[in-house]
């Protein structure tokens, strides 16, 4: 081990071959996606699914591991967050069956996704009344034979339209055994695509990444096979993240490992925006003086340096936390860190971008007030900028989430 | 003697288009938004209210009562309801307060009375240009003389262009010299096309090009033969001040729903203002408005004393405009995933926001 | 009334009054009481005591009321906001005696201050484990015949040495007389100075303000007559705020009056920091274009630019709390966002001037970077920043203090 | 591969400055900033512990063991102690590592085994000016060819003056490109008076002025005939990381007061780091000292990669900066009334980190 910034051969050549994605297949309809929301990108659908059925033989040798995975993602968000977030996979349900499944549900889960018609994985937490407080969750699920029955109703669910729709999707679904349990009731459960008592009954309209849908999904005595359990039955009433339970906890720790991932798509969203205004400003004879005295700047020039500044910290923090999954380190607190930091930076950067181009950053002729749109999701999904601060805060301070809250 | 207090007849205004902005306008904002349109019958009815007939010369039938301090006022409130259709209840200003200032007695006589009559009729003004090294005194758009008319060559942009607009004030550069003329919509030359923005969606905006539009050299601002520069730097700062106001009225609305929802709403069996990263964000959006607002009354007092409030309009633009962002930002922050969804209003408080870096003289005070 | 930013002539007239007192009393010996910390400054204390026995005659006629007091702090800080605690006057010791004194108290304990030798007053409120939470305080009085017992020790008591060391002066002290009533029990009682069992034991050494004397005062069994109580002695164990009790509640509204002042102290050493930076960029010349288009700015025009907003923005909000006074209107909210926001913006500009000014603004041979360690107390003392922001929170919340602390 | 581990040796380095740094450093840190003077015995003691010496060449009794990355660490760890002392247990850097890195032969064997011998030998580089104006590429002092002699002539700041100085590296221009050149401490022409500044106050700093100082060519960086444009370029890059570098150590040691701090004091019946208001600014200090950090190390290895490094190295530097004087203000305001006082280290760290911006070239890695 020794501190390096170089990457692996491998991550070059992944990073150059979804830039390419990003290029040809992403940027041509990324306007066309944000205008027509709610409608599926059929043709990046096919594509991307056909890319993932056929890896690229020339990945082999050392590799970057999880950093490489965040480098994907920069490209990819780089090109378009929203079409990114449509890329048929089991995305989060499947990192939540891939953290707290056994072999047997791996295997029946994710094995689908190896081939056959494109297909997506969904991950349903949110509740009209349960948004960073997992614990006040309502959707409720109990055994009636060999079959665990869920009731109430999920908001926010990305891909949660074409999870619950194309065959081999599902959803993973986290509902109480025993609401006076709190956290300790909280079990994640599978639900397949197209199962009865699953509704689709909305699609949100965004600020941004429009491309992706974000579903309401209502459970209606929503019956699934007793083996559709992630992890065990058994409610701990004391202390979940302690109790060796794999639900509860697996799901907290599948966050640990998105987290980076989810860093990185800001980035690449902060990329996408940063790099334009650059070719911009040097479209328009504006330099950017690195080395320049401080009473010589212009007020672009620093905003530029402060920019490539802060955005450089939010992807080395990123990468750092990914590259502690690799060293099989807990990254609780540094994807965390990543989360908060890349959030932040993703939304000034794309609004001071905005600012800088003027008259042509405000317009929709361009593409910079869309990077300022899809953004500002940043801050928000997959735990917002105040519960990764949390997290955070409690981390450095040794204190449990009862101490701080 | 410094006081900040608005007169009987101020607050009188202010408690009626508050009124009448959270009652009309708020209530039409977001299909405004959504459909790219404005409200005909609330434009009327605004109108009616006065706003901005109010401030006309009485010998044209205006209510003569003139005043920059009143006009950030009303454009609080009217931007408090909603940006867009302030703007377009604020548009008749675009023509009307230059003419009234520094027309000719025959372009006062033509405009003003019309202005102030029974119809609500819509103003334009050209003076910010698609480019990054646009100067606002220092157009590309040029005015050249020749013989009795000018010939203007340009392209424009953020012009508000709303149906029933006859006529748009554009600023151009004869000798290098800001100076504005009146150039009827449809004049040979003129073209426009309905530009697709980030925010103030419902206000029909459009890039305008001028390719040799010719117009009467009595059409220039304030007759044949006026020197126009000072007029374009009044425009300027009554249009900053304008704007800052109507920030300020942004990142009113906007933290005012991000208060109500954070009492509202309920994580770990208590409302989440109770948690101090909320209060205190609502805290410091509380003080950065009252704040913002207070330069917005300095530039525009300034104005009404006849006195020079460049610096003071530029300075109260640049703080309100940072303002307006950050509370709406920080609005779509408080309501996390609701304030992301056009369910709300906030995201759409912050497309609007972050306009006002950009925007100039899209309504003046 | 009318919205008007135009001064009257009296505002005009202290202003430059107070300016020329700034210039020649206060800068020329700047840098010496901050190197001679702790040393009285014998010569402008006598001069402000002369000052202030002979007010000017020409101050009659129409007046910004106290507006002009906030204007005569602005003033006087700029030239010193260390030299400014030290003038002798009642301060805050005699805002407490004059919002919850009986006539009797204030001609008492005021009256001294009319003539004779220089005399200060002070407030000792903070103790070692009682900062911003004043119902714990330890300190405890008690009624033994016809005298009150305090026991207890205080610290960061402003002008605390002057105010007990000096003939005539008096030390405010809070104290409870029943722990467990909270802020119910909590009284203040007025300390002559060289009352036996009042003793002086430490002098704080600070970042900035070093010509101010902050003290820690020790009570050891300190008898003062029961006429020295101000406010009533019945405990209130409801709720201190809503009992009418002049007590608590008024020394409470003391802070409401004082945090305009203090807001425009901070204002006063802003202005200086950014007055003296104008002054070297005009030497340089260096012109701040405030109509410059965005792209021609330069790094400096804009912080200048935003240092001038976020200043006057500071002044207007404390000049609109201080007016509020005028009106007879309860200010609780307006003064303290006007002291919230002048803390910050005071340590934010003096911070920004060092670093424009590059070596020179670190340099002590430039006063810039004592405006910057001068600056910081305005957002710790009078309630620090949080503290502040939680009053305004609760305002406009509308929550009680136990609702949201 | 990326990696953000360092190796066993450097950690075994971090491990051990690190400990002598809060065991050693730290104790003295308080007196030597009110006294305005440095704990000789600490310098001695961590010249023993080979932080700079292990950096320079093994021909002239170094230990070989040179990597800008390996300085960082060592810096960021020192100014965790304190920035003052660090910065003289590093200043043998600002003479050696240029003499190193671009000296001619005789500069190398004259100087480099006297920094890697038995006692601390303090270093001096004289590149900062007293000027609005400075620009660290083009010095208004000036180094002009006379015969087998340079004549130097010019005022510069922040010169490191440490007793037992024997030279000093003063950059200045020859023909508008800025060379090194080694001035003896004695040169009849040089006159130093000791500065008094907002922070670093323990370490002795002159305002250093030239007149006419007269020094053999060869005794220009690399020998009579260098052109020395890049070693300039480069020490202000070797600068401007170990800048960065020990404003992250700063600001580590503020943030660690801070938390310990908010953990400890209670009010309302429970430590105030319990509020979120404190809890989330704990929280943000960590993460932007954590990616200050990151930023300094990837411009420390791209120098030890050869590449160019002047883009990131500024990056670090401005971020750094901006940071340490967040972190430091930050705890000075999570500690209240105590960080206002000296009796605690929270103003100290404000006052010295606030020179990041402007400091330039304090120590090298």
């Amino acid at each position: 081990m020794a501190i390096s910034f170089e990457p692996a051969p491998n991550t070059v050549a992944a990073k150059e071959m979804y830039n390419r994605i990003a290029r040809e297949q992403m940027r041509p309809v990324a306007r066309k996606y944000d205008e027509q929301e709610h409608e599926m990108p059929l043709e990046f659908v096919r594509f991307m699914w056909e890319k993932g059925r056929s890896p690229p033989g020339s990945f082999t040798g050392p590799s970057d591991g999880f950093v490489q995975v965040c480098v994907q993602a920069e490209e990819l968000c780089w090109g378009d967050a929203g079409l990114y977030l449509r890329i048929p996979s089991p995305a989060l349900g499947g990192s939540a069956v891939a953290a707290a499944g056994t072999n047997e549900q791996k295997a029946r889960f994710l094995n689908p996704f190896r081939d056959g018609a494109p297909k997506w994985g969904a991950m349903a937490i949110t509740e009209a009344a349960a948004g960073s407080d997992a614990a006040a969750i309502q959707t409720t699920a109990h055994l009636e034979g060999e079959e665990w029955v869920l009731n109430g109703t999920k908001i926010f669910c990305t891909s949660g339209e074409a999870a619950s729709t194309f065959d081999g999707g599902f959803v993973v679904v986290w509902a109480t055994l025993d609401k006076s349990a709190g956290r300790g009731g909280i079990k994640s459960f599978v639900v397949p695509a197209k199962t009865p008592g699953m509704k689709l009954v909305g699609l949100e309209r965004k600020l941004g990444i429009r491309a992706s849908d974000t579903a309401t999904l209502v459970f209606e005595n929503c019956r699934i096979p007793k083996e559709n359990l992630l992890g065990s039955a058994e409610v701990k009433k004391a202390n979940p993240m302690q109790a060796g339970d794999k639900g509860f906890k697996g799901a907290m720790a599948t966050f640990d490992a998105s987290r980076p991932i989810v860093a990185a798509m800001a980035v690449g969203v902060g990329r996408a925006a940063l790099d334009f205004l650059k070719g911009e400003l040097e479209r328009e004879g504006v330099s950017i003086r690195y080395d320049a005295p401080a009473h010589e700047r212009t007020a672009i020039e620093r905003d530029v340096i402060d920019m490539e500044a802060e955005l450089q910290a939010a992807r080395l923090l990123t990468w750092r936390a990914a590259k502690m999954m690799d060293h099989g380190k807990r990254n609780n607190l540094e994807a965390s860190m990543a989360k908060a930091k890349a959030g932040l930076v993703v939304t000034k950067i794309t609004q001071k971008a905005v600012e800088i181009l003027g008259p042509l950053g405000y317009s929709q002729k361009l593409l910079a007030e869309k990077w300022m749109r899809d953004a500002k999701i940043n801050d928000i999904y997959e735990g917002t900028q105040q519960i990764n601060q949390l997290i955070v805060a409690r981390r450095i301070l040794d204190y449990s989430s009862s101490m701080l809250r | 003697m410094i006081d900040f207090e608005p007169s009987e007849e101020q607050q009188l205004i202010v408690d009626t288009v508050r009124q009448f902005a959270t009652n009309e306008i708020r209530k039409a904002a977001r299909e405004a938004d959504e459909a790219a349109a404005l409200p005909a019958a609330v434009l009327e009815r605004a109108h009616e209210l006065g706003v901005v007939s109010s401030a006309l010369p009485e010998a044209y039938g205006g209510g003569g009562a003139r005043s920059a301090v009143t006009g950030a006022l009303a454009a609080e409130e009217l931007a408090y309801g909603d940006l867009a259709i302030a703007l377009a209840v604020l548009s008749p200003t675009l023509l009307a307060l230059p003419i009234a200032d520094f027309g000719s007695a025959e372009q006062k006589k033509r405009w003003l009375s019309r202005f102030a009559g029974d119809r609500y009729l819509p103003g334009s003004l050209a003076l910010v240009e698609p480019a990054f090294r646009f100067d606002p005194l220092h157009p590309a758009t040029t005015a050249k003389r020749d013989g009795h008319e000018y010939v203007l060559d340009g392209a424009k942009c953020f012009v508000p262009w709303q149906d029933g607009v006859e006529a748009v004030l554009v600023i151009a550069a004869e000798d290098g010299e800001a100076q504005g003329f009146l150039v009827p919509r449809d004049a040979p030359g003129l073209s426009a096309a309905r530009e697709k923005n980030l925010g103030i969606r419902a206000l029909p905006t459009a890039e305008l090009w001028l390719r040799g539009v010719r117009v009467p050299a009595s059409e220039k601002l304030g007759g044949e033969g006026a020197r126009g520069d000072s007029a374009v730097r009044e425009i300027l700062n009554r249009g900053r001040v304008a704007l800052a106001a109507c920030a300020v009225g942004v990142a009113r609305a906007a933290f005012e729903i991000a208060r109500d929802y954070a009492k509202e709403r309920q994580t770990f069996g208590a409302p989440i203002a109770t948690r101090q990263a909320i209060a205190f964000k609502l805290a410091d959006m509380a003080i950065e408005i009252d704040g913002a607002r207070l330069l917005a009354w300095e530039a525009a007092w300034k104005i009404d004393e006849g006195r020079d409030a460049t610096r003071e309009a530029a300075i109260a633009r640049h703080q309100a405009q940072r303002v307006a962002l950050e509370v709406a930002d920080g609005a779509v922050q408080v309501l996390g995933g609701h304030g992301y969804i056009r369910e709300y209003l906030p995201e759409m408080h912050l497309r609007n926001a972050r306009g006002f870096c950009t925007f100039e003289a899209l309504s003046l005070v």
